[in-house]
């Protein structure tokens, strides 16, 4: 539901990943990571909510 | 002093000529509610309204505040030295503001304008701005501003007042300041007679139409201690769900909080409006509050405005009564009648 | 216009752990500009407000004394975000210094009069700024016997030990030094909370003045104590702590009443806060 | 609805008579139109100032908690399905209520009011049955409440009590065949910029004020995540990502527990509806686990439960 709300908002798809690894599975571990790595890579540098100095006075 | 008399299409030209060398703020309708916008030609003032969702202290005191920047950068000289953030002050003007709210600000600056400390950002911001005023010909049922020294069409704190004589505005300038800024807008012609008399009848008309009744008169007399353990403070209490809706929308509520953020290695020290509603607002580093319980910090909210600020200044309470916590309040807590509690205790 | 929210930069000069729990410890704090601690004129009983950069600011008392040059004193205790960062500082760290603020104990008036000081636990340090500052050559002969009680919750927990000890050894002072309980043997001080040694210790109130800091139980078990002594309110002399963020009375969060702690206090007379709303 | 305050007047007095119940948690008529004041009473002889109508839209179920008294309190739909909700999260037991369930026709939406008014000051506003009159200084409008209903109330499918020691009126037929997501299907078949430019607008008006949380009988955490200072999870200035990390994450919070009892929209001073954010997670918890919350006292809610067959697609 987490991931339905943060993509209902319009955090592009691809951001937020979810998986179970348990401490014995290192290869699945590096898998998911190099997975989820090239996915946020294709999607480039996140740009929404994300902190900016704020415009204020 | 300078008066005016505009068509309303004559006066929206004042405020394109004056534009150039002032910032101009005016009421603007967005969704349901009127706000205090920058008049930039993106969407037209409307001087219809009977007044502004949030209150016009934004303006001067704005809710989130830039007070100094430092880099946390350790190779860098002056790493972790506070240094003052730059901040112009050029000429900029309320165009609209309800005398209501004018006359907050006159209350507020006795908190930041005080013998012993200036508060440099209030008092620089408040000095660069022109009230231009609009007085009120049809005041709101909640509406209160003749039992705290106002009224409709008061002339407290204001540089400008104008009067919506329907065809026409009326401007008559209060202070140098104000005549300076109806001398530079072009347009305009001298009032005629009938527009003369039409001031007065105004603002007779309008006075009148405050309904509300709100006696403050015995507050000062009261003792504060007995005040304080009043047996009615849980039953006022009992309906707030400790928001900050009253105190943000309160013209007069100038409290704040300072917090450091940090990006990176820059940093900067911010102050941000806070509200007394809030448990953190006095919450001790020990764990210790205070004002713990939800009753104590309703208690303080009308304390200060209605009792300790009367104490503190001997002037009136601290409310231009312009309704808006009487309207905006989830709950319909009113301060009319916690005043009339307070004064009759 | 002089913007009196700004820090002056200080660099620490020494760290001190004060107690066993290590949870108080002692900040030296020196000017990077002199001309800064020329205008930072202040008086025991003062506070200051200590900037850490990224963190906050926190209200503290100035534990060094106006006549101690060169440097400013702050005795913390580890309890929020910005004090346990402070607490990590190593000694050359540079911060923010914003003071002096508040009022001071009335020291015109305790001139010529005898004067009681009452502390507990860690708030300790602007009183111990006052004993300093009284036993200063130039000031001593203003006022007349200096008594004092002091008291934590167990030897270990006791701020400035070095100096406690060495104003034992004074005649122009006397100390009654004490703890909740302890099991160590060699301790030869008193045994008992604060204001029993008080109702022990101190004789009379005849042409006295005290100042009374501490946890808010001792206050509150002291106070009748010194009433009974013959105390009057106006010279039962507290300090408070508050929340506070500006210090100069104007963000609003340390009222009593119409007063502001932080500008009008932090010191008040018992016949003060007698006119104010019990909420502290 | 106004019908039933005779009878709630009446019963709270018997109940407080009686010794049923120690206080009763009701609203008083509202000294601006359109607005109710919650009221706790101990005497009987104060029931007289209870009151009901189509502007009850605050949830009476915030008032529970932390108290020690046998409490008396009326509910609707949808409160009485937060003081489920309340009850298996353990803030209230359901023997310390005694619950007196209204059938509930929906509440009026003030602002759609104001809007077909002009904005004009509304001074009175008077039900006749499914009718209500507005009455200004110089005009009187009489509208249809159905056109007016809050935006929750329009698709509500719980008008009535789901649990209540008594109901003081016959319930009402609950409607068939809404569609009450026509909104978040809109949202969800944009493209991920278009949702973020919608809700960035939706919350641009924000000022921090947390009238939606302090509203909602949900949040009642001792300390909000917007208040932690250790760690410090949201900046404290007006800031357009730490305001949507706040949407976000209050909106979260409710996933599973909210009955979308609109008290939070309602009492934004700004007018922002963030119904938006909960009521995906309102849809998807229908969707993933058939769960409407605030129905039973027996079922546990999903988010707090693990069963074998949960949806877990998207889990690598």
């Amino acid at each position: 539901m987490l991931k339905g709300l943060v993509e209902h908002v319009g955090i592009e798809p691809g951001r937020l990943h979810f998986s179970w690894i348990s401490s014995a599975e290192s290869t699945k571990f590096v898998e998911v990571a190099q997975e989820v790595a090239k996915a946020v890579k294709e999607l480039g540098p996140a740009e929404r909510l994300v902190k900016r100095r704020a415009e204020v006075g | 002093m300078l008066e005016k008399s505009y068509t309303k299409e004559e006066w929206t030209g004042a405020l394109k000529g004056l534009q150039e060398s002032c910032r101009i703020y005016v009421p603007v309708k967005d969704g349901d509610d009127h706000f205090f916008r920058l008049f930039d030609g993106s969407k037209a003032p409307d001087f219809g309204y009977q007044n502004t969702r949030l209150s016009p202290k934004g303006i001067v005191y704005p809710q989130s505040e830039r007070m100094f920047e430092y880099t946390l950068d350790e190779s860098d000289p002056d790493a972790n030295i506070y240094k003052e953030v730059g901040k112009e002050y050029s000429p900029r003007a309320i165009v609209g503001i309800r005398p209501c709210d004018a006359q907050a600000f006159g209350l507020v600056r006795r908190n930041f304008d005080t013998p012993e400390y200036r508060d440099p950002w209030w008092v620089k911001s408040y000095e660069a701005t022109t009230l231009v005023g609009l007085g009120c010909n049809e005041p709101c049922a909640t509406c209160f501003c003749t039992f705290v020294g106002g009224g409709p069409f008061s002339e407290k704190e204001l540089d400008v007042l104008l009067y919506d004589l329907g065809e026409r505005f009326a401007a008559r300038a209060l202070t140098e300041k104000g005549s300076r800024f109806l001398d530079k807008g072009p347009g305009g012609r001298p009032l005629d007679d009938d527009e003369k008399k039409a001031l007065e009848e105004r603002k007779r008309s309008a006075e009148k139409k405050i309904t509300s009744h709100v006696p403050t008169d015995q507050l000062s007399k009261k003792v504060v201690t007995e005040l304080f353990d009043a047996p009615f403070w849980e039953a006022v209490a009992f309906a707030c769900i400790n928001c900050g809706t009253c105190t943000f929308l309160c013209p007069t509520c100038w409290c704040f909080d300072i917090q450091d953020e940090v990006m990176g290695k820059e940093g900067e020290r911010m102050r941000n409006w806070d509200s007394c509603m809030f448990p953190q607002f006095t919450l001790h580093g020990s764990g210790h509050n205070p004002r713990e319980k939800k009753f104590q910090r309703v208690r303080q909210r009308f304390m200060h405005k209605l009792k300790y600020y009367v104490d503190k200044y001997g002037d009136g309470i601290q409310c231009s009564g312009c309704g808006r916590c009487v309207r905006s309040c989830p709950v319909n807590i009113d301060i009319r009648q916690v005043a009339q509690l307070m004064n009759s205790y | 216009m002089d913007n009196p929210y700004q820090p002056y930069p200080v660099r620490v000069d020494q760290v001190i752990t004060e107690t066993v729990d290590e949870k108080l410890k002692t900040f030296k704090l020196v000017f990077l500009n002199p001309e800064d601690e020329q205008k930072f004129k202040y008086l025991p009983g003062q506070f200051a407000e200590l900037s850490i950069p990224g963190k906050g600011e926190i209200p503290i008392g100035i534990a060094s004394s106006p006549t101690e040059k060169g440097f400013l004193c702050f005795t913390v205790n580890e309890v929020g975000l910005v004090s346990t960062y402070l607490h990590m500082l190593k000694e050359g760290y540079v911060m923010g210094v914003r003071g002096p603020l508040g009022n001071w104990y009335p020291w015109e008036e305790m001139e010529g009069k005898n004067v009681v000081i009452v502390g507990g636990g860690f708030a300790f340090t602007t009183l111990r700024s006052s004993i300093v500052y009284m036993l200063d050559p130039a000031n001593r002969g203003k006022f007349k016997d200096i008594e004092v009680v002091y008291g934590a919750r167990t030897p270990g927990m006791l701020l400035y030990k070095e100096e406690l000890a060495e104003w034992e050894r004074r005649d122009d002072i006397r100390m009654h030094i004490t703890v909740d309980g302890t099991d160590d043997p060699g301790w030869k001080y008193n045994k008992g909370f604060v204001p029993a040694i008080v109702k022990e210790k101190i004789k009379s109130a005849e042409d006295a003045i005290a100042i009374v800091c501490g946890p808010p139980i001792m206050i509150r078990f002291t106070q009748p104590v010194l009433e009974e002594l013959g105390f009057p309110p106006e010279r039962i002399i507290f300090s408070l702590e508050m929340r506070m963020k500006c210090g100069i009375g104007m963000c609003g969060r340390c009222n009593i009443g119409d007063q502001y702690v932080c500008k009008d206090g932090p010191v008040f007379s018992l016949a003060k806060l007698k006119q104010l709303p019990p909420e502290y | 609805m106004e019908q039933f305050g005779e009878k709630i007047r009446e019963r709270a007095r018997e109940l407080l008579e009686t010794g049923k119940v120690e206080v009763f948690v009701g609203y008083r008529k509202g000294t601006v139109p359109m607005m109710n004041h919650p009221v706790l009473i101990r005497d009987p002889g104060k029931a007289e100032i209870l009151h009901w109508d189509s502007h009850c839209g605050l949830n009476l179920c915030n008032y529970l908690t932390k108290r020690t008294e046998k409490i008396g309190v009326l509910a609707n739909g949808c409160n009485s399905r937060n003081m489920v909700t309340h009850i298996i999260e353990n803030q209230v037991k359901r023997e310390q209520l005694y619950i007196v369930g209204i059938p509930c026709t929906g509440m009026i939406d003030h602002r759609a009011v104001a809007r077909a008014v002009k904005g004009r000051e509304i001074l009175a506003v008077d039900e006749e049955g499914e009718a209500f009159t507005v009455r200004g200084r110089d005009f009187e409008e009489t509208f249809r409440k159905k056109d007016f209903l809050q935006r929750n109330c329009a698709v509500c499918t719980h008008h009535n009590p789901v649990i209540c020691d008594e109901m003081i009126g016959d319930p009402v037929e609950e409607p068939q065949g809404v569609q009450a997501y026509k909104d978040v299907e809109t949202v969800e078949a944009m493209s991920a910029e278009k949702k973020w430019g919608f809700f960035t607008q939706l919350i641009s008006k924000c000022v921090r004020c947390y009238a939606c949380r302090n509203a909602c009988p949900l949040c009642y955490c001792p300390t909000c995540f917007v208040d932690e200072s250790r760690p410090q999870w949201v900046g404290k200035s007006v800031h357009e990502t730490d305001t949507m990390t706040f949407h976000l994450l209050r909106a979260y919070h409710c996933a599973g527990r909210c009955t979308d009892c609109g008290a939070c929209e309602r009492v934004c001073p700004v007018g922002i509806p963030m119904r938006q954010f909960t009521k995906k997670l309102n849809k998807d918890a229908m969707e993933y686990f058939s769960w409407e919350p605030g129905l039973s006292l027996e079922e546990r809610p999903p988010l707090d439960t693990y069963r074998p067959d949960d949806y877990n697609e998207f889990v690598r």
